[in-house]
C-alpha cells in the first residue's frame, strides 16, 4: 500500500490536495441544481475521505515531529510561506474531519430543503477551512484559516438553522473573533520577538517555537499566552467563556452541529496542545495557570454536566455535555502525563464519533416531529426501536461506558491527570457520575416511560440513509472502545513530544513507581 | 478441557445476545428460536467452565493462568491488555454465574414466554452474562471495571424493562447513577493504584502491593477505601443500597440472576480479588466490615415490615451482602466467598420461587381482570396447597437463609460470624459487628418466615374466583428450582468446618488457598476454638430457631388482611414500611437541592444571568449605549462640532508645549 | 528614465505629467459644457471624457512609475519618489471610482450639470498634489484645491436641502480647519526657516523640535486630521456623507481621505522624521478615538449610508494607527491600507447607490433583507465588500489590516493593536448585520429590490472592486511587493524599525 | 515710535475683531472686520512688507469682504437676529476653548529674529545639501530691502511658480462651483 | 523686534476668529470669523518673513487667493441653501444628525 502511495507521490501533494479539493467541489456545487449539487457535494467529501486515509499508512508518526512538510513562496516580504505538514495528532484530526464531512452531507440530504447548493458549498468551503486549521504550520496560515472557517460556520447557522438563529449566528461569530483577534496581535508579537532575536521575520510555526524564548518575549509572554489562551478557551469552550456554544449548537443544522461539536471544539484544544503551551510552557506551567486552567476545567467538567442536567432541549444538553467533555480534554492537556495528553487526544476524537453521533440521531428525529423539546418524547422506544438502540448505545459512549470510546479518554485523561493534581482529577471523576444522571435521564424522558403522546406513535424508523450516516460512527464508537491501541500507538510520539515542549526536564514516562516515604519502612 | 479455552465462556453468551438481539429488532415473534439460543449458549458456557475446572482440578495452579486477548489501551507506562485470568477465585465464579445464570435462563423461558420483549430480554440477559463474565475472569481493573459497568448497564436495561411504566425506568435510572457513585469511587482506587505501584494488574497487585505499600499506610488505606465505595455501589451497602429494592421493578428472573445471584455480589468478589490491599489496611477492613454488619442489620429491619414479596426479599439480599462483607472485612475472605456461593443458590431458589408465586398469582388475577397486586403477601396466603413444590423449595430457601443446619446457609453464614467474632480479640469492635450480625441473623429468620407464613400458610386472600386459577407452574420453571433447591441444601459441603463429622473440611478454603494466601499471610483469618465455638455455633442455631418460631407464630397470630384493606401502618412500623423515608431523605437533601441549584442557580443565573446576560449581552449592550451616546452628541449642530474640534486641538496643542 | 531635473520647465512637466492630464481634462470637460449642458447624454459624454483622462493620467502615473523617475538633486515642490506615485494611484482609482459611480446616479437623479465632472477633475488635481506636496505651500493649495471644488459636489444636488446643509456645513468647517493647517504652517516655517519637507526634515532631525515647531506639527496635524476624519475633528464627516450624493460620499470617503492620510504621512515622515516621539501620543491618541468612536456610534446606525460614515471615521483610526507607527512597515501599511479601503469603498457606495433609488439615506440594514434570494451576485459584492471591510482574512481589509498591525506590533506599544483588534470586533457588529439582513432574511415585499441593478459603469466598478478585494485578499504578494518597496524607499533607513529590529 | 504704532494698531485690531464677532447685525460686523484688515495692514507696512499691505487693502479689503457685503444685502440679512448668539455655559466654553488655544500659541511669544536666525543657520542646516534648495536659503539680498515688489515676484514666479499656477486651478474651481452653485437655472 | 509680538497679536486674532466660529450661527458672521483666522496667520507669516525672507510674503498672497477662492465657493453655497430654507441660521440646519 506504501509503495503504491510512494509511486505516485501521494506524500508530496496530499496536503495542498485535500485543501484544495473541496474549495474547487464548493465553486462548482455552489452553481448546480438542488439535485446535483447534493450528489457532486457527497462525491467530493467521498473523494476527500479517500484520498486522507492514505495518510494513515504514509504518515509515519514514530519520530512525533511533523511530516510531509511542505512551504510554498506566499508572501515572502512579511516572512509568510503556505507551510503545511502532519504528525499523529492533526492526523488524527484530520481523518476525523475527512470523515465526518460525507456523513454531514448525506445526513443533509432530506434536512435542508432550501437553497441546497449554497448549503452544499459552504460545507465544502468549511472543509477546507477545518482541514487547514490542523495542517498549516504558519502562523499567518493558521490564522486565516482558523477565521475563514467562521463564515461558512455563520452562514449555515444563520441561513439552515433554527428559529433564533440570527441571534446564535452572530454571537458565535463574535464571540470567536473577540479570542482570535487577540491571538492575531500576539501572533505579531511574537514574530516581531523572534525576529529581533535572529533577525529573521518569519511566521513558521517552527521559527517561533524555537525562538519563544527570545528575551524580547519573556517579558510579555503572559500577555501572549493570555491572548492565545483567549482564543483556544472560548473555541473549547472552557467554563466561563461557553456560552455560545449552546445557542450556536442549538441553532445550527444538524450537519453545523455535528461539525461545531466533533471538529470546531477540537481546534480550541488543538490550539492550545499546538501552539500555546508549547510556545509559553513556563507560563503555561506557572502556578497561577495551573490553578486557573485545571479549576475552569473541572469546573466545566461539573458544571456542563449539571447544566445539562436541567435542560429542557436535547441539543442544549448535548451541547452543555460538550463543555462537560472537553473539560476532560483540558485537564488531560494540562497534566502533560503521556496518559493525560493520550487521553485528551482520546476524549477529542471520542467525542467527535459520539456526540457527532448524538447530534445526527437528534437531527433524525426532528426531521420527523419537528421539535427537540425533551417533553414532546416519551416511550419511542416502542416505535423506533433501531432509533432507540443507537441513541443509547451513543449515549452510552457519551457517558463512557467501558468497552466504548467514551471510557478511553475520560479514563487515560483522569489516570494521567491523577498523577499531577490529584484532588481536581478527584472532583472530575464526579463527572461520571453527573453524565449518567443527565443522560439517563434524557434518555428515559425520550424513548423511555409511556407512549402518552399521540404524535408520537406514528414516527417511522430510521432509513437505510440514515443508517449509513450512522454507521461509521457506531463503528467508531465500539472499534475506540475496544481497539483504541493504532489510534493510541499513532499519536503517542506526537504527545510525547508535546510533553517535552510543554514540560522540559520532566521525564515524559508518566510512571515512576514512588517508593514513598511509608514504602520504605 | 484447556483454560485457554476461557475465551468461549464470555464468546457464546455474546452470540447469543447478538442473535437474540437480532431477533429482538428483526423478527421478536420468533420465540422458539429465542428460547433455545437464550439458554442453550448459557448452558454450553456452563458446559466449558466446568470442562476448564475439571481440567484444572487435579493440579491447580498456584500463580493465576492470564490469557491476553488484545492490547488494548497503551499510553505511556499504562498498558492493559484486554486479558482473561483464570485462577481459583475466578472458576468459583465462572461455575456459579453460568450456574446458577443457566437455570435462571432456563427459568426465564418459562416466566417470560408471554412477554412480547421475550427475545429482548435475552438479548440482555446474555449480554449481562458477557459482562458478569469479563467482571469475573478480567485480568486487571480496567477490564474488569468493563464488566463492572457492564453489568450495570444491563442491570439498567433489565430493571427498566417494562420501560413504559415510569417507575420502572426510573428504577433503572437510579440503579446505574447509584452505581456510578461507587464506580467513581474504583475510578479513583485505579489512578491511586496505577500511580503507586505502576500497574493495574490483579496478579502484579499482589505481589507488588506487600513490598511497595506500607501496611496500614495512607496510600493503601485511601486506595481500598475508594475501592470500597465502588463495591458498596454494585454490592448495594449503606449508604448505596437504596437502587437495589427498587430494582425488583424488573422482571423476577432479573432479581434473580442480577440482584440476587451475581451482580451484586460482584463487590464481595473484587474485595477479594484484591484481599491483599484489604489485608494491608486495618482500617478499610474494619470499615467493610462495619459496614456491612450495619447494613444486613439495616436491611432486615426494613424488611421486617414489608409487604411485596421481592421487596422482602431484596432487603434480605442487602442484608446477605452485609454478611458478606462482614466476612471480607473480618479477613475471612473465603467465608465470604463461600456465602457469597450458598448465597446465590438459596437466594436464587427464593426469587425464581417467588416469580413461581407472583406467576401464579398473576395468571390468577389476569384470568379474572382483577388489578390486585399479584406480589403483595397480604394478597396471598395458604398457597401451599397450590404450589406444593415451590413451596418445599421455598421452605428450604428459607431454612438456608435462616442458618439452619444442616442446610448450606448455616455453614457459611457460621464462618463469617466466627470470623468476626474471631477479629474482636485483636479489635474490640469487631464483636459491635459480630452482635450486629447475629441480631441480623434473628431478624432475618423472623422476616423470612414471616413471609413464608404469609405467603404460604393461613386463609388464602387471593379472593374467590380468581383461587381456581392458581397452579403450580411449569416444569421449565420448577426444574430449575428444585436443582437450585437441591444446592441450597447440599451447598455447604463445599467448605465444612472442622467440626463437621464428615469429610471434606475447607474444601473451599483450600481450592482457594493460593489466591488467599498473600492477604492470608498479612492478616490471618481468626476462627475461635474450641469452648467459644461451640458456644457461637449454638447460639447461631438458636437464634435461627427462635427466629423462626416467632416469624411464624406472630405472623399468624391473628387475620391478615388483604392489601386493600389493609390498615395504615402506625409508629415504628410506619418508619420501617417506608424504609426509614431514606429515599425521601436522598430525594430532598441530594435529588432536588442538585436539579434546583443547576436549573435556578447554575444554568438561569450563572449562564444565562451573569455569563450571558452581564457579560456577553451586556457587554454588547454597553458597548451599543456609549455608541448612542455618540449619535446624541452627534446633534447636527455645527457649533458643538467646533467646540469638539476645538477641545481636541487644544488637547494637541497642549500636549507638545510641556 | 534619466533623473528628472525638476527646475527646468521640462522636468516639471514630466514629473507633473498626471496632474498635468487632469488638469488639462477638466479643462476640456469645461469646456465641453459651455455648449453641451443640457441632457442626460451631454453629462455622460462628459463623464466619458473624465473617465479616459484619468485613465490617461493613470497610463502617464505608470510610466513614470515603472520608469522609476527619481528627482535629479532634491525634489522640487511635489515629490518624484514611488510614494508618490502610489498616492497618486490610489487617488486616480479613487477618482476613476467616482466618476464610474456618478455617471448613471446623475442621471438617475436628474443633477444633469457637466460641471461636476470637470469639478471632480479638479478635486483629483488637488488631491494629487495634496498627496505629492513636497512643501507646504503646495500642499496647502493642493488641500484648497481638492477642497474647494469638493464643497460644491458635496451641495451639489441642487433640489435636495440636506445637500446644500451638507455642504454648508463642510465648507464651514473645512474653511475653519483650513485655517488651522495653515497656522501650521506658519509655525513650522517660522521654526525652520522654509516650507519645503525635506529642508524642514533636515532642520528638526538637526535640532530637534522647539516649541513653535511642535506648535506648527500638532496644527498639522490639525488640518490634515480633520481632512482624514479623525476623532475629534470627525463630528461634520457623518453629516456630510450623509448629506450628499453618494458618489460623492464616495469620493470623499476615498479620495479625500487617501490623499490625506498620505499627505501626512510624506509630512511626518520627511518633515519630522526624528522627532517621532513628539507625534506619536498625540497620533496614538487621535487612532485610539476614532476607532474607538467610530465603531461604536456605527453601531446603533440604522441607516447603512450613514452606518458608513461613521465606519470610515473607524477606518480612518485604524490608517492612523498605521501612521503612528511612524515605520517602513506603517507607511506601506497605510498604502495598502488605503488601496483595500478605496476600492472596498467604492464598491460599497456603487451598491448602496442602486439600492437607494428614491433616497439612499433610507437604505437600511432592515431594507435589504433578502437581497441575497432576489440579486445574488449584488449581495454577494455587498457581503465580500462588508467582510472586506470588518478585516476578515481572504480580504484585501484583512491584509490591509494585517499590514497594520504588524506595522503596531513592530513598535513596542502594543495597546493600540489591542484597540484596534478589540474595535474591529465592535465592527462585526455592524457590518454582519447587512450580510444577516441579505442572506437570513426574507424581503420585505415582492417588490423588494425589483430596481436593484448595477448600471453598467457602477457594474464595472463594484466588478473591479470585489474581485481585487477577493484576489488580492489570497495573493496579496503584488501589492505587500509594492508598497514593501515603496515604502521603503521612501523611509529613512534612520526611522525604519522593522529593520534595525532593535529588541 | 515704531513700536507705539504697532501696540496702538494691534489694540485696534484686537477691538476691531471682538466687536467684529459679538454685533449682532452682519453688517457692522462685517466692516470691524474690514477695519482689523486695515490695522493689520498698517502691521504689515511696521514688518517691512509693504507690497502685501497694499493688497491687504485691495483685495481683502476692498474685493472679498465687498463680496460678503454684497451678499449680506442679496439675501437682505442686513439685520440682528434673534437666534444668531448663543448664550450662557456654550459661551463660557467658548471662550475657555479660545483661550486654550491662544494659550498654546503663546509659547511662541519669546521668538526673536535673532533667536531664528540663531536656529536656522545652525552649521547643520547649511552644510546639508539640501541648503542649497530654492526656498532653503534665506533670499536676503540687497534687492529685497530695494525693491519688495521685485523679491516677492522672484520667487513667486521662479520657487513656487508650481503654486502659482495652482492658485489658477483653484480660482477656476472656485469660479466653475460658484456658479455651478448660485445660477438659479443650469 | 516685533517679530514676537506679532506672533502674540496673531495668536490673539486666531483665537477670537476661533472663539467667534464658536459663539456665532449666522453662517456668514461665522464665515467672516474664518477669514479673521486667516489674517490672523497671515500676521504671522509676515512676521515670520522678517526673520526667513520673502516666502513667507509669497505665502500670504496665496493664502489671499485661496480666501478669495473661498469666499466665493462659501457665499455660493450660502445662497444655495438660501433658497432652501430663507436663512443662514445654523441652528435651524440640523436636518443631518444622529
Amino acid at each position: 500500500m506504501n509503495e503504491l502511495l510512494t509511486s505516485i507521490g501521494y506524500n508530496n501533494w496530499i496536503l495542498p490536495v485535500l485543501l484544495v479539493v473541496p474549495t474547487a467541489g464548493a465553486l462548482v456545487v455552489g452553481l448546480l441544481k438542488a439535485e446535483a449539487a447534493k450528489r457532486v457535494a457527497l462525491a467530493v467529501t467521498v473523494i476527500e475521505l479517500v484520498l486522507s486515509l492514505g495518510l494513515w499508512v504514509s504518515v509515519d508518526t514514530s519520530s512525533g515531529t511533523m511530516e510531509l512538510v511542505r512551504a510554498y513562496r506566499w508572501i515572502p516580504q512579511w516572512g509568510i510561506t503556505f507551510a503545511l505538514g502532519i504528525d499523529g495528532i492533526s492526523l488524527m484530526m484530520v481523518l476525523l474531519t475527512t470523515l465526518l464531512m460525507p456523513l454531514c452531507v448525506l445526513g443533509s440530504f432530506n434536512y435542508i430543503t432550501k437553497r441546497e447548493p449554497g448549503y452544499y458549498a459552504l460545507l465544502l468551503v468549511l472543509t477546507t477551512g477545518m482541514l487547514g486549521v490542523f495542517v498549516a504550520i504558519d502562523m499567518f496560515l493558521f490564522y486565516v484559516f482558523w477565521e475563514v472557517m467562521l463564515i461558512p460556520m455563520y452562514f449555515l447557522i444563520g441561513i439552515w438553522g433554527g428559529k433564533n438563529r440570527l441571534y446564535a449566528s452572530l454571537k458565535f461569530f463574535i464571540y470567536t473573533m473577540a479570542g482570535s483577534l487577540l491571538m492575531l496581535v500576539a501572533i505579531l508579537a511574537m514574530v516581531r520577538g523572534a525576529a529581533v532575536a535572529t533577525g529573521t521575520v518569519s511566521f513558521s510555526y517552527f521559527h517561533l517555537l524555537a525562538n519563544a524564548g527570545a528575551p524580547g518575549l519573556v517579558a510579555i509572554a503572559p500577555w501572549l499566552f493570555l491572548a492565545f489562551f483567549l482564543a483556544f478557551a472560548i473555541k473549547v469552550p472552557m467554563f466561563p467563556f461557553h456560552t455560545w456554544l449552546p445557542d450556536a449548537h442549538v441553532e445550527a443544522p444538524t450537519a453545523g452541529s455535528v461539525i461545531l461539536a466533533s471538529v470546531l471544539l477540537k481546534m480550541g484544544t488543538y490550539g492550545f496542545l499546538r501552539f500555546a503551551i508549547p510556545f509559553f510552557p513556563s507560563v503555561a506551567y506557572s502556578e497561577l495557570v495551573q490553578g486557573v486552567v485545571v479549576s475552569l476545567a473541572v469546573i466545566g467538567i461539573v458544571y456542563g454536566a449539571l447544566v445539562a442536567m436541567v435542560q429542557p432541549d436535547i441539543k442544549k444538553l448535548v451541547a452543555y455535555s460538550s463543555v462537560s467533555h472537553l473539560g476532560f480534554a483540558m485537564l488531560g492537556i494540562w497534566a502533560a502525563t503521556v496518559q493525560g495528553v493520550q487521553g485528551a487526544l482520546m476524549v477529542m476524537i471520542g467525542h467527535g464519533f459520539s456526540t457527532g453521533a448524538l447530534f445526527f440521531l437528534i437531527g433524525m428525529i426532528y426531521e420527523r416531529r419537528h421539535t427537540r423539546e425533551i417533553a414532546a418524547f416519551g416511550g419511542i422506544a416502542r416505535v423506533v426501536p433501531i432509533f432507540s438502540l443507537i441513541l443509547t448505545v451513543v449515549a452510552l459512549a457519551s457517558i463512557g461506558l467501558p468497552g466504548l470510546n467514551g471510557f478511553i479518554g475520560e479514563f487515560l485523561v483522569l489516570v494521567g491527570s491523577f498523577k499531577t493534581y490529584p484532588i481536581a482529577t478527584g472532583i472530575a471523576t464526579t463527572g461520571v457520575i453527573f453524565a449518567a444522571a443527565y443522560l439517563l435521564w434524557a434518555l428515559q424522558r425520550i424513548i423511555f416511560n409511556r407512549l402518552d403522546k399521540p404524535e408520537n406513535e406514528t414516527i417511522p424508523d430510521l432509513t437505510v440513509r440514515e443508517l449509513v450516516v450512522l454507521a461509521p460512527l457506531l463503528i467508531g464508537i465500539v472499534w475506540m472502545g475496544l481497539y483504541p491501541k493504532p489510534i493510541l500507538d499513532k499519536m503517542e510520539p506526537a504527545a510525547k513530544r508535546y510533553i517535552e515542549m510543554a514540560r522540559p526536564g520532566q521525564p515524559v514516562e508518566g510512571v515512576t513507581i514512588t517508593a514513598r516515604a511509608e514504602g520504605a519502612r | 478441557m484447556n483454560p485457554s479455552w476461557i475465551w468461549l465462556t464470555i464468546a457464546l453468551p455474546f452470540i447469543g445476545f447478538l442473535v437474540n438481539g437480532a431477533l429482538a429488532l428483526a423478527k421478536p415473534e420468533a420465540k422458539r428460536v429465542v428460547a433455545i439460543v437464550g439458554p442453550g449458549v448459557l448452558l454450553a458456557a456452563f458446559a466449558v467452565a466446568v470442562g476448564i475446572f475439571a481440567g484444572l482440578w487435579g493440579n491447580p495452579p498456584d500463580q493465576p493462568l492470564v490469557f491476553p486477548l488484545w492490547a488494548w489501551i497503551g499510553a505511556g507506562g499504562l498498558e492493559i491488555n484486554l486479558a482473561l485470568q483464570v485462577d481459583q477465585l475466578s472458576l468459583v465464579m465462572l461455575l456459579v454465574v453460568t450456574g446458577v445464570g443457566s437455570l435462571i435462563h432456563i427459568f426465564s423461558v418459562g416466566y417470560m414466554v408471554a412477554d412480547p420483549g421475550f427475545a429482548r430480554f435475552f438479548a440482555y440477559l446474555n449480554l449481562f452474562m458477557v459482562f458478569m463474565l469479563i467482571l469475573i475472569l478480567g485480568s486487571s481493573l480496567p477490564v474488569l471495571f468493563v464488566g463492572w459497568e457492564g453489568v450495570g448497564l444491563c442491570s439498567y436495561l433489565l430493571i427498566g424493562f417494562w420501560y413504559q411504566e415510569k417507575a420502572n425506568a426510573d428504577a433503572g435510572k437510579k440503579a446505574f447513577i447509584v452505581n456510578r457513585i461507587g464506580d467513581f469511587g474504583a475510578l479513583v482506587a485505579m489512578f491511586i493504584l496505577f500511580w503507586s505501584l505502576g500497574t493495574l494488574e490483579f496478579a502484579e497487585i499482589a505481589t507488588l502491593a506487600p513490598t511497595t505499600l506500607a501496611v496500614g499506610g495512607a496510600t493503601v488505606t485511601a486506595a481500598t477505601l475508594f475501592l470500597f465505595l465502588g463495591c458498596a455501589g454494585k454490592s448495594a451497602q449503606i449508604p448505596l443500597y437504596v437502587w437495589l429494592p427498587d430494582a425488583m421493578a424488573g422482571p423476577t428472573p432479573v432479581s434473580a440472576l442480577i440482584h440476587a445471584a451475581t451482580m451484586v455480589t460482584a463487590g464481595v468478589y473484587l474485595v477479594a480479588r484484591t484481599s491483599v490491599l484489604f489485608a494491608m489496611a486495618p482500617l478499610s477492613s474494619a470499615v467493610v466490615a462495619g459496614v456491612g454488619a450495619l447494613t444486613a442489620i439495616f436491611a432486615a429491619t426494613i424488611g421486617l415490615r414489608q409487604y411485596d414479596i421481592k421487596k422482602v426479599l431484596a432487603y434480605s439480599t442487602v442484608s446477605q451482602l452485609g454478611y458478606m462483607f462482614l466476612g471480607v472485612g473480618s479477613a475471612a475472605y473465603t467465608a465470604g466467598v463461600f456465602h457469597l456461593v450458598t448465597h446465590a443458590f438459596f437466594k436464587a431458589l427464593l426469587f425464581l420461587g417467588s416469580g413461581s408465586v407472583i406467576h401464579a398469582m398473576h395468571h390468577a388475577y389476569h384470568a379474572t381482570h382483577s388489578h390486585d397486586d399479584a406480589q403483595d403477601i397480604r394478597n396471598m396466603g395458604g398457597l401451599k396447597r397450590y404450589l406444593p413444590t415451590t413451596f418445599i423449595l421455598m421452605l428450604l430457601a428459607t431454612l438456608a437463609i435462616a442458618g439452619i443446619p444442616p442446610f448450606s446457609g448455616f455453614f457459611s453464614k457460621d464462618e463469617i460470624l466466627a470470623s468476626a467474632f474471631g477479629r474482636g480479640a485483636e479489635h474490640p469492635i469487631y464483636y459491635l459487628f459480630w452482635a450486629l450480625g447475629a441480631a441480623a441473623a434473628l431478624l432475618t429468620a423472623f422476616y423470612m418466615m414471616r413471609m413464608m407464613a404469609m405467603t404460604f400458610w393461613g386463609e388464602n386472600r387471593t379472593g374467590a374466583t380468581e383461587r381456581e386459577h392458581l397452579h403450580e407452574a411449569p416444569m421449565v420453571m420448577t426444574g430449575p428450582l428444585i436443582v437450585l433447591g437441591v444446592l441450597s441444601v447440599i451447598g455447604g459441603v463445599i467448605n465444612l468446618p472442622a467440626f463437621w463429622p464428615t469429610p471434606p473440611h475447607h474444601g473451599l478454603e483450600r481450592w482457594l488457598e493460593p489466591v488467599l494466601a498473600p492477604a492470608a499471610r498479612l492478616m490471618p483469618v481468626q476462627i475461635p476454638h474450641g469452648a467459644t465455638e461451640y458456644a457461637l455455633i449454638g447460639a447461631a442455631i438458636l437464634i435461627a430457631v427462635v427466629g423462626l418460631v416467632a416469624g411464624y407464630r406472630t405472623t399468624l397470630a391473628k387475620p391478615i388482611t388483604a392489601a386493600q384493606q389493609a390498615p395504615e401502618e402506625v409508629g415504628f412500623a410506619k418508619v420501617l414500611f417506608h424504609k426509614y423515608y431514606i429515599d425521601e431523605l436522598y430525594h430532598s437533601l441530594i435529588v432536588r437541592p442538585l436539579v434546583g441549584i443547576s436549573r435556578f442557580v447554575l444554568w438561569r443565573f450563572v449562564d444565562q444571568g451573569v455569563i450571558d446576560g452581564a457579560g456577553v449581552n451586556g457587554s454588547a449592550g454597553l458597548m451599543k449605549s456609549l455608541g448612542w451616546l455618540g449619535t446624541r452628541l452627534q446633534s447636527g449642530q455645527l457649533g458643538f462640532y467646533v467646540i469638539v474640534f476645538l477641545v481636541g486641538a487644544v488637547w494637541l496643542l497642549h500636549s507638545v508645549i510641556r | 528614465m534619466n533623473p528628472i531635473d525638476m527646475r527646468t520647465p521640462l522636468g516639471i512637466v514630466t514629473a507633473m505629467l498626471p496632474e498635468l492630464i487632469v488638469v488639462a481634462t477638466s479643462l476640456v470637460v469645461l469646456l465641453l459644457n459651455a455648449w453641451r449642458h443640457r441632457t442626460a447624454a451631454d453629462s455622460r459624454l462628459a463623464g466619458q471624457v473624465s473617465l479616459v483622462g484619468l485613465v490617461v493620467a493613470l497610463a502617464a502615473l505608470a510610466a513614470l512609475w515603472s520608469g522609476g523617475a527619481t528627482a535629479a538633486g532634491p525634489p522640487h515642490m511635489v515629490a518624484l519618489d514611488g510614494y508618490r506615485f502610489a498616492a497618486l494611484g490610489v487617488v486616480l482609482v479613487a477618482s476613476i471610482g467616482g466618476v464610474l459611480l456618478a455617471l448613471d446616479y446623475l442621471e438617475r437623479e436628474g443633477m444633469l450639470a457637466p460641471e461636476y465632472y470637470s469639478l471632480l477633475l479638479m478635486a483629483t488635481a488637488g488631491m494629487m498634489y495634496l498627496a505629492g506636496a513636497e512643501d507646504l505651500i503646495v500642499l496647502f493649495l493642493g488641500l484648497e484645491v481638492m477642497s474647494v471644488p469638493v464643497y460644491v459636489m458635496a451641495a451639489f444636488n441642487r433640489r435636495n436641502v440636506l445637500s446644500a446643509e451638507a455642504g454648508l456645513k463642510y465648507f464651514l468647517i473645512g474653511a475653519f480647519a483650513s485655517a488651522f493647517l495653515l497656522y501650521g504652517i506658519a509655525l513650522v516655517y517660522g521654526a525652520t526657516g522654509s516650507t519645503a519637507l525635506t529642508v524642514i526634515g533636515s532642520a528638526t532631525s538637526a535640532q530637534g523640535l522647539p516649541v513653535m515647531a511642535g506648535l506648527g506639527l500638532m496644527l498639522l496635524v490639525i488640518g490634515l486630521g480633520f481632512k482624514v476624519a479623525s476623532v475629534p475633528f470627525h463630528m461634520w464627516a457623518p453629516d456630510v456623507y450623509d448629506g450628499a450624493p453618494t458618489p460623492v460620499t464616495a469620493f470623499m470617503a476615498t479620495g479625500v481621505k487617501a490623499a490625506g492620510f498620505l499627505a501626512l504621512v510624506r509630512v511626518l515622515m520627511v518633515g519630522f522624521p526624528n522627532t517621532i516621539d513628539s507625534w506619536q501620543p498625540a497620533l496614538g491618541g487621535l487612532a485610539a478615538a476614532s476607532m474607538i468612536v467610530g465603531n461604536l456610534v456605527a453601531l446603533t446606525q440604522r441607516s447603512i449610508k450613514r452606518m458608513l460614515a461613521y465606519s470610515s471615521v473607524a477606518h480612518a483610526g485604524y490608517l492612523l494607527a498605521a501612521v503612528w507607527a511612524g515605520s517602513r512597515a506603517g507607511a506601506a501599511a497605510t498604502l495598502m491600507y488605503l488601496g483595500s479601503y478605496v476600492l472596498t469603498t467604492i464598491a460599497t457606495f456603487g451598491i448602496l447607490g442602486v439600492l437607494g433609488r428614491g433616497g439612499e439615506r433610507d437604505v437600511t440594514v432592515d431594507s435589504v433583507a433578502g437581497l441575497a434570494r432576489r440579486r445574488p451576485w449584488l449581495a454577494f459584492a455587498l457581503a465580500v465588500c462588508m467582510f472586506s471591510l470588518l478585516g476578515f482574512p481572504g480580504t484585501f481589509g484583512f491584509v490591509g489590516k494585517w499590514a497594520i498591525l504588524s506595522a503596531i506590533t513592530a513598535e513596542h506599544h502594543r495597546a493600540l493593536a489591542v484597540v484596534l483588534v478589540l474595535t474591529s470586533l465592535v465592527s462585526a457588529g455592524y457590518y454582519l448585520p447587512i450580510v444577516r439582513s441579505m442572506y437570513m432574511k426574507d424581503p420585505v415585499s415582492e417588490a423588494s429590490h425589483a430596481q436593484a441593478s448595477l448600471p453598467a459603469a457602477a457594474r464595472i466598478a463594484v466588478a473591479i472592486g470585489v474581485v481585487l478585494i477577493l484576489v488580492f485578499g489570497v495573493a496579496p504578494q503584488p501589492v505587500v511587493t509594492s508598497t514593501v518597496e515603496t515604502a521603503r524607499a521612501f523611509v529613512g533607513t534612520g526611522l525604519d524599525r522593522v529593520a534595525d529590529l532593535r529588541p | 515710535m515704531t513700536e507705539f504704532v504697532f501696540y496702538t494698531l494691534a489694540a485696534a485690531a484686537v477691538l476691531s475683531a471682538l466687536l467684529c464677532i459679538v454685533q449682532k447685525n452682519p453688517v457692522p460686523s462685517a466692516l470691524w472686520l474690514v477695519s482689523t484688515m486695515f490695522a493689520l495692514a498698517g502691521i504689515y507696512v511696521l514688518l517691512n512688507a509693504q507690497f502685501i499691505a497694499a493688497m491687504q487693502v485691495l483685495v481683502y479689503a476692498g474685493a472679498v469682504m465687498v463680496l460678503f457685503l454684497f451678499v449680506i444685502m442679496l439675501l437682505n440679512l442686513g439685520h440682528a437676529s434673534e437666534t444668531d448668539r448663543k448664550r450662557g455655559p456654550v459661551v463660557l466654553v467658548a471662550v475657555l476653548l479660545a483661550a486654550g488655544i491662544a494659550a498654546a500659541l503663546f509659547a511662541v511669544r519669546d521668538t526673536s529674529v535673532a533667536s531664528l536666525a540663531a536656529r536656522v543657520g545652525a552649521p547643520e542646516v547649511a552644510s546639508s545639501p539640501l541648503a542649497a534648495l530654492p526656498g532653503a536659503g534665506r533670499v536676503q539680498s540687497a534687492e529685497a530691502f530695494t525693491n519688495p515688489i521685485a523679491s516677492i515676484a522672484r520667487p513667486m514666479f521662479e520657487t513656487y511658480l508650481v503654486p502659482f499656477e495652482l492658485t489658477s486651478v483653484l480660482l477656476l474651481a472656485a469660479a466653475v462651483g460658484a456658479v455651478v452653485l448660485a445660477k438659479r437655472k443650469l | 523686534m516685533l517679530l514676537g509680538p506679532s506672533l502674540v497679536l496673531s495668536a490673539i486674532l486666531f483665537s477670537i476668529g476661533v472663539a467667534g466660529v464658536m459663539l456665532r450661527r449666522n453662517a456668514i458672521i461665522l464665515f467672516m470669523c474664518v477669514e479673521l483666522m486667516l489674517n490672523a496667520v497671515n500676521l504671522s507669516f509676515v512676521a515670520l518673513s522678517t526673520a526667513h525672507g520673502f516666502t513667507g510674503q509669497v505665502m500670504v498672497f496665496f493664502v489671499m487667493t485661496v480666501a478669495a477662492a473661498e469666499a466665493a465657493v462659501g457665499l455660493a453655497i450660502i445662497l444655495a441653501i438660501f433658497r432652501h430654507t430663507k436663512s443662514v441660521d445654523l441652528k435651524t440646519m440640523n436636518l443631518l444628525q444622529g
